[in-house]
């Protein structure tokens, strides 16, 4: 077989048209490719990437998909070079052509199928409430924006939970959405699917206006960013760690328990901080909590490493030593802390798998900052554990 | 046919006028509906300057000159900021729509300011639509 | 309420005192007219001409007009209300008159009327103050205790007009002009020989009394007077087809005073705002 | 009744290409006045200039419009020739119809009709102008230079040399500026010293070069021919008269101040000279950091002063020097690089910017010449890091230009004096200058590692404590390396001065996007300025390296010299003048003036205008409420006929 290979310059143009234009600028210098988080451990290549796209050239099936998104690289490209939206670009190319990874597949089907990443029953998208907390109403302020990960996955419907019970401590006026409602997309965005993105986002901005919405809180970083920047509507959208923030230095929420000197580091998720540059807000209330002794990482605030769960990263299997989680948990084991904070679902997700792989369960477990500040508000969201005994 | 607006450009010899030259030298696509007056400062222009452009029938009069602090006579910019605020008040009390009349700070290096200015311009007094209020009708 | 006898007597007897004692060459006040109603600007040079000198509500010619008439250095005394005193401060500022030669013979008053409709002029009409803002001697007791009206308000009504609207309304009104210049003559501010309307090189507009020059004339003139005006609506008073004038030009002074923060006629260490500038000045009054 | 002649110009298909010139020029003899209407392929040429010329007399022309490029280019060209062929040269209106109408369409039709649009107005102003005089102006024959660099002494020393007067203000105590702080220059390695001080000392030495070290420029009047500037000397609190440089008080002084020649690697006495070979040998003290003036008392080194030099009551003085011209060589400053907090700088001893290896290099710096760490220890390892805030949207888009160049230096160097290795971190290795692909070249046989791929990353070791990694991709092999070194150096941004902004403003001058002094034209006026008499050489108007900035210093001084030779010049005649029959007196142009031209006349009650000091702006013009001040060129009329031509069409 020939090793030459022709520049494919319709295959270019199709990245082009696809929103991947921000590849014209690129001229090579490799500080994305330096500075992304995979490059060290994977065969992913974000210049080569854009190299590729900028000739149209073959051979990008295997390696398109390891990039989470992080937001790294756009942040230091010295061209301006929007390289987010290049791998979006490439993989919608791609994936239209029929070309989505086995490990995607059942995720994209049960967006389309079901309208969330879980295969989840869209009717019992609320079942983890037990019917304890209001539904979203004209008279509300707030709508709560649960992610689909809090509610469908077990580990994050604990997380719901917490964020529930702070609300109510907080003293705002807020309610869910029903259950019409479906997952931002954000994630299936960044993995290409432009055209189911947009069905998801116009059903869920029917329900905003249709219930009359306009202030959203939400839990996932991912659904902040997506409001903000994808769904081009005027929404005042808050993430639940800034209004906890907010609500701590009002003397609104008061962290009562003691945490005896217990060592927390932060993690800072990429949607939270990159993408939406918050960093101060959950650090504040880490450090508001009586007892926490807080330690950064080496690597924090903008200079974050990513948990490589963006991007589609948190449905697709990774393989032992290629895991962005497991180098982010030895980090954070490295600072002596026994709690790793973080405030998104993804992060979780991916923390928790690492640690149970790493044994480090003894060492270290990850919460939510939500969680924290509700175990110092002294609330406890566990069931009654007197039916459990009865048994 | 589309409505293509007569726009009166009036500006600055030094920053506005040079910035100009040089959407020109690095070859800028822009639209052509705007006819430039040169004169040495923003600060000649005197506001009945305007008011008879606007009776003379244009459909838009834009004024361009150095950023304020930078004027080529120290402080001519500063002066012509009041003065033109005030032209842009009185046309707008009148009635005459306050889109038709803009003033804009473009250096002599900023030849993409210039085009982008123009463009944006244009295609708001094309939305205008002609001015009649103070053309005078033959 | 305002005591116009008691004014009037103060007035004659510091007319004759400064004419008496030399201090100032001319009184500029107000005289008998045809009727009670009707009076009329009166220069008093002579003690004798001091009993002809009158105050009354109708008593509303901005005197300050006068002043740049007279050669440099004349000593001149003048009768100031409110309005009238601002514009001795505007003309100060603008270098036109010097305090020193100026004896300010202040007024205070409430209710002076429109002689053509008998209606009291108020913040409606006028700037709306009572007392003089400079005078040296003070021949009433200053008012205090009026409600508080801005002279702005009269404006909501037109600001809150859709622009076509408001271009109809203005036009009918200046398409009425006949050009007789009764309002740049009754003006204060309006002392420019020649007036850039009665210039051929250049000519900036048609002197017949037909729209485009009207508006020409009528607009220049709001500029030229921005800043300046001091809201004695004079000029509307003058107007023999009463266009209302002294809406626009409180439009300018509202404008102007939102922008550059500082008011017309109200002290003599100002420089007028137009020929004036200050860096910190923000882009925003452009948009 | 005027006799207008219309000249199109094709300018080869720059025009004729977007806009019908033949069209246009039918089109011009059916507008009023017009006599004769021609186009023709360069108009600028000379059979097009005499063609001009000769309708001129065959016409009896008495106005001139030609349709061209940008009156910025070519109006002097065009007013030399109808004032040549007997025209006085304002009669002559020129139309842009190239930078702004031929290069920003592609529409021919749009093209033609805006074209004649611009015509119609330029035929009615045309037939309003009116002959001027221009005025003629003694010239000082001085020159004042600012900035002490190479650029400033090559200039100051060219014009000095020709007999001029000149004045060189230095803001340091010394001149010398960067090109002192280097060891070696690229690519030929001479030593920079051996070719910067005789030229220092040459500055010290001419008795036509009046140096002002110390010293700013603070006030600028006056115009071409005649500026009077204001130069403050800041107090040194050494009285360099009587000083004899015996250089005892620096050896007593007990005061520690940063050095600042050294790019505070190390400390340096209060009272000091910069270097050894600093230009006047003479001390100043820095009260920053004398004892005396911290702490009340010490004086130690008025003590030691046998000619009693020590003045600790100077005070700052301003002096005004009068000049005829004037060259602005101020240099440049590197980029902060903290801001970049990937790279370290600031936070690992062991990340060095270029000038602090400079002067590890220099035997007169703070190692005595010898490559040592900041803890003395010899690196074995080291990373240049190219296009730091360099051609970058996030800093400085710009090319710095020297930066590649100068690495290849320090890696001859570091291979010279230490056995270190090198790594290159680059993006493009730009060489184009004479002799610099050899220096490339050379560079790679002596064993330097080139790394195609920008260095993403700094960081402390891990493995080994005080060590430092360079992470990056080598683009080459698609590989993510992690280099462990001993000393990185970046190589910053090159970036204007940090108080050039208030300097544009004294001169009056244009900056560019990256705040750098911007030329009169990017070709064929690349040392002049807006401002007539002020000229601008080296890195104050783009990084350039040494041979390109004393090249433009040279430049500069040939310019200044055009105009500080005649006694004599001709000012534009385009100033104001007032009616006094139409003055009412207001004195709003009085208030206004930015140059004080226009007074008012106490008797006659009217205001009157310097026409020396006016500068033409029109802007008392335009607050003159009777229209009494006629701004020539500009008038009321003119602007008011223009605007009717442009909105005929």
């Amino acid at each position: 077989m020939s090793q030459a290979v022709t520049p494919y310059l319709e295959m270019s143009q199709a990245i082009m048209d696809a929103g991947g234009e921000a590849l014209k600028k690129c001229y090579q210098c490799g500080t994305c490719s330096g500075t992304c988080p995979w490059t060290p451990i994977t065969h992913f290549n974000i210049r080569k990437l854009v190299r590729y796209g900028q000739l149209g050239l073959d051979g990008i099936e295997d390696f398109m998909w390891g990039c989470s998104t992080c937001k790294f690289c756009v942040d230091r490209c010295p061209r301006g070079v929007e390289l987010i939206d290049v791998v979006m670009a490439i993989r919608n190319v791609y994936s239209g052509g029929g070309m989505l990874p086995q490990s995607l597949r059942a995720f994209v089907g049960s967006m389309s199928a079901r309208g969330n990443p879980w295969s989840g029953d869209q009717g019992s998208r609320n079942d983890w409430t037990k019917e304890k907390y209001p539904l979203f109403s004209e008279d509300k302020e707030y709508l709560f924006w649960t992610c689909c990960t809090v509610c469908y996955d077990p580990r994050n419907v604990k997380l719901a939970k917490a964020a529930a019970e702070v609300l109510n401590q907080t003293g705002i006026s807020w309610g869910l959405p029903t259950t019409d409602v479906n997952c931002c997309g954000e994630s299936l965005k960044k993995v290409g699917d432009l055209e189911l993105f947009e069905r998801l986002k116009n059903n869920n901005l029917n329900f905003f206006t249709s219930s009359g919405v306009s202030k959203i809180i939400t839990v996932s970083p991912h659904c902040l960013a997506s409001f903000k920047k994808d769904y081009g509507q005027d929404y005042e959208v808050l993430h639940l760690s800034k209004l906890i923030d907010k609500k701590i230095k009002e003397g609104k929420l008061i962290p009562k328990k003691d945490f005896g000197g217990a060592k927390v580091t932060y993690h800072d998720p990429c949607y939270l901080g990159r993408h939406s540059g918050v960093y101060d807000a959950p650090r504040d209330v880490l450090k508001s909590i009586p007892g926490l002794e807080f330690v950064e990482m080496k690597r924090s605030r903008e200079q974050s490493m990513c948990c490589g769960g963006g991007g589609g990263g948190l449905w697709m299997e990774k393989l032992k030593g290629e895991r962005l989680s497991d180098l982010r948990i030895e980090e954070a084991l490295s600072t002596g802390a026994s709690i790793l904070a973080t405030s998104c679902p993804y992060c979780i997700t991916m923390f928790e798998d690492s640690i149970r792989t790493l044994n480090a369960d003894d060492k270290i477990s990850v919460k939510d900052v939500t969680e924290l500040v509700l175990e110092s508000l002294e609330i406890s969201i566990d069931e009654p554990v007197v039916d459990a005994c009865s048994v | 046919m589309d409505f293509e607006p007569k726009i009166l450009g009036i500006a600055c010899n030094w920053c506005t006028y040079t910035g100009a030259d040089l959407a020109g030298t690095t070859r800028l696509q822009y639209p052509q509906n705007v006819r430039v007056v040169r004169v040495m400062c923003s600060s000649r222009i005197n506001p009945s300057f305007i008011f008879r452009a606007l009776q003379l029938g244009a459909d838009g009069v834009l004024v361009g000159g150095c950023h304020p602090g930078d004027c080529h006579y120290n402080t001519g910019n500063l002066y012509a900021r009041r003065r033109l605020a005030t032209t842009k008040k009185i046309l707008e009390f009148a009635g005459i729509e306050p889109g038709r009349f803009r003033v804009e700070w473009i250096s002599a290096s900023e030849g993409n300011r210039f085009a982008e200015v123009v463009e944006e311009f244009t295609t708001q007094v094309k939305n205008l639509g002609p001015q009649t209020k103070l053309k005078i009708q033959e | 309420m305002t005591d116009f006898k008691k004014i009037e007597e103060n007035l004659k007897k510091e007319a004759k005192r400064l004419l008496e004692s030399g201090e100032v060459t001319v009184v500029l006040a107000y005289g008998k007219g045809f009727d009670e109603k009707h009076p009329m600007p009166f220069a008093a040079k002579s003690v004798a001409d001091v009993d002809n000198i009158v105050f009354n509500e109708y008593c509303n010619y901005n005197m300050a007009r006068y002043l740049v008439r007279y050669p440099q250095g004349t000593k001149i005394a003048i009768a100031v209300k409110a309005a009238d005193s601002r514009a001795v401060i505007q003309l100060i500022q603008e270098e036109k008159i010097k305090k020193e030669n100026l004896v300010l013979l202040g007024i205070p008053v409430i209710g002076m009327k429109n002689p053509k409709t008998d209606e009291v002029i108020d913040s409606k009409t006028t700037c709306g103050m009572h007392n003089p803002v400079l005078y040296d001697v003070l021949l009433g007791e200053e008012v205090h205790g009026q409600k508080i009206v801005s002279p702005y308000d009269v404006l909501a009504e037109y600001e809150a007009m859709d622009k076509d609207a408001r271009w109809q309304f203005w036009k009918d009104q200046f398409d009425k002009c006949i050009r007789c210049y009764a309002c740049r003559k009754a003006c204060p501010m309006c002392y420019c020989d020649p007036c850039f309307i009665d210039q051929n090189k250049p000519k900036w507009a048609d002197k017949a009394p037909q729209s485009p020059g009207n508006i020409m004339y009528h607009l220049t003139r709001f500029h030229h007077l921005a800043g300046r005006c001091i809201d004695c609506g004079e000029c509307s008073r003058a107007c023999p087809v009463d266009i209302p004038l002294y809406l626009f030009h409180k439009k300018v002074a509202k404008e102007c005073e939102e922008m550059f923060n500082q008011v017309s006629g109200m002290s003599i260490e100002d420089k007028p705002v137009l020929v004036n500038f200050r860096v910190e000045d923000s882009d925003k009054i452009l948009e | 009744m005027s006799r207008i002649g219309v000249f199109v110009c094709h300018c080869g298909l720059n025009i004729a290409k977007t806009v019908r010139v033949s069209e246009l020029a039918e089109f011009a003899a059916t507008l009023p006045d017009v006599v004769v209407a021609r186009d023709y392929k360069f108009m600028c040429s000379t059979p097009g200039q005499e063609m001009i010329q000769r309708d001129i007399k065959e016409y009896k022309l008495d106005r001139v419009i030609v349709t061209a490029c940008s009156p910025l280019m070519h109006e002097k060209t065009f007013r030399k020739v109808i004032e040549n062929a007997g025209l006085n040269q304002y009669l002559l209106t020129i139309v842009n119809i190239r930078e702004q109408l031929s290069w920003v369409t592609h529409d021919i039709e749009e093209g033609t009709a805006k074209a004649k649009a611009l015509l119609n107005g330029a035929v009615y102003r045309a037939r309003l102008l009116a002959p001027l005089t221009s005025r003629v102006i003694d010239v000082n024959p001085d020159v004042l230079v600012v900035g002490g660099g190479i650029a400033g002494i090559q200039a100051a020393l060219e014009l000095a040399n020709t007999g001029t007067k000149v004045y060189l203000v230095e803001k340091n105590s010394t001149i010398g500026g960067h090109m002192a702080q280097f060891d070696k220059t690229f690519p030929t390695l001479d030593c920079s010293a051996c070719i910067l001080t005789p030229k220092m000392d040459a500055v010290l030495q001419h008795k036509n070069i009046q140096m002002l070290t110390y010293s700013e420029v603070t006030e600028v009047k006056g115009y071409v021919g005649n500026f009077d500037i204001t130069i403050k000397q800041k107090a040194r609190y050494v009285d360099h008269n009587k000083c004899n440089a015996c250089l005892a008080c620096t050896e007593k002084c007990p005061g520690k101040g940063v050095s600042e020649w050294d790019e505070g690697l190390v400390k340096r006495k209060a009272i000091y000279i910069p270097f050894p070979q600093a230009v006047p040998q003479k001390p100043v003290i820095d009260r920053e950091s004398c004892t005396y003036f911290i702490k009340g008392k010490c004086k130690l080194c008025q003590k030691v002063c046998e000619q009693k030099a020590i003045d600790f009551e100077q005070q700052e003085t301003f002096s005004t020097v009068k000049v005829g011209a004037v060259i602005v060589a101020t240099g440049y400053d590197l980029m902060d690089t903290k801001p970049l907090v990937q790279y370290g700088y600031g936070q690992y001893p062991g990340v060095y910017h270029s000038l602090e290896v400079e002067r590890l290099f220099n035997s007169a710096g703070p190692t005595g010449g010898k490559v040592t760490l900041r803890d003395g220890k010899e690196p074995q390892s080291i990373a240049l890091l190219h296009c730091i805030g360099s051609r970058d949207k996030n800093y400085c888009e710009h090319c710095s230009r020297v930066c590649c160049m100068y690495s290849l230096k320090f890696a001859h160097l570091f291979k010279e004096k230490t056995s270190a290795d090198v790594y290159q971190f680059y993006i493009d290795m730009r060489a184009a200058g004479k002799g610099y692909e050899e220096f490339y070249n050379r560079l790679i046989e002596e064993d330097v590692k080139f790394i195609r791929g920008k260095g993403a990353r700094v960081t402390d070791s891990e493995e080994e404590p005080g060590r430092l990694i360079v992470e990056a991709e080598d683009t080459l092999t698609s590989k993510f390396l992690r280099v462990p070194v001993d000393m990185v150096v970046l190589c910053p941004a090159i970036v204007p001065r940090a108080d050039s902004k208030d300097l544009a403003r004294l001169f009056n001058l244009s900056t560019d996007k990256q705040g750098f002094f911007m030329e009169r034209h990017p070709k064929l006026a690349p040392l002049a300025t807006m401002t007539e008499g002020v000229f601008i050489a080296g890195v104050c108007q783009s990084p350039k390296d040494i041979p390109d900035t004393v090249a433009q210093a040279y430049g500069a001084a040939a310019e200044a010299l055009t105009i500080v030779v005649k006694d004599k010049m001709e000012l534009d005649a385009t100033t104001a003048m007032v009616n006094p029959a139409s003055c009412c007196g207001c004195q709003n142009c009085v208030r206004v003036c930015p140059y004080s031209a226009p007074s008012f006349n106490v008797d006659k009650r009217v205001s009157e205008i310097n026409e020396a000091l006016c500068k033409g702006c029109g802007l008392c013009a335009s607050v003159c409420p009777t229209s009494a001040i006629i701004a020539r060129h500009f008038t009321n009329e003119q602007v008011l006929a223009e605007m009717e031509g442009l909105m005929e069409f």
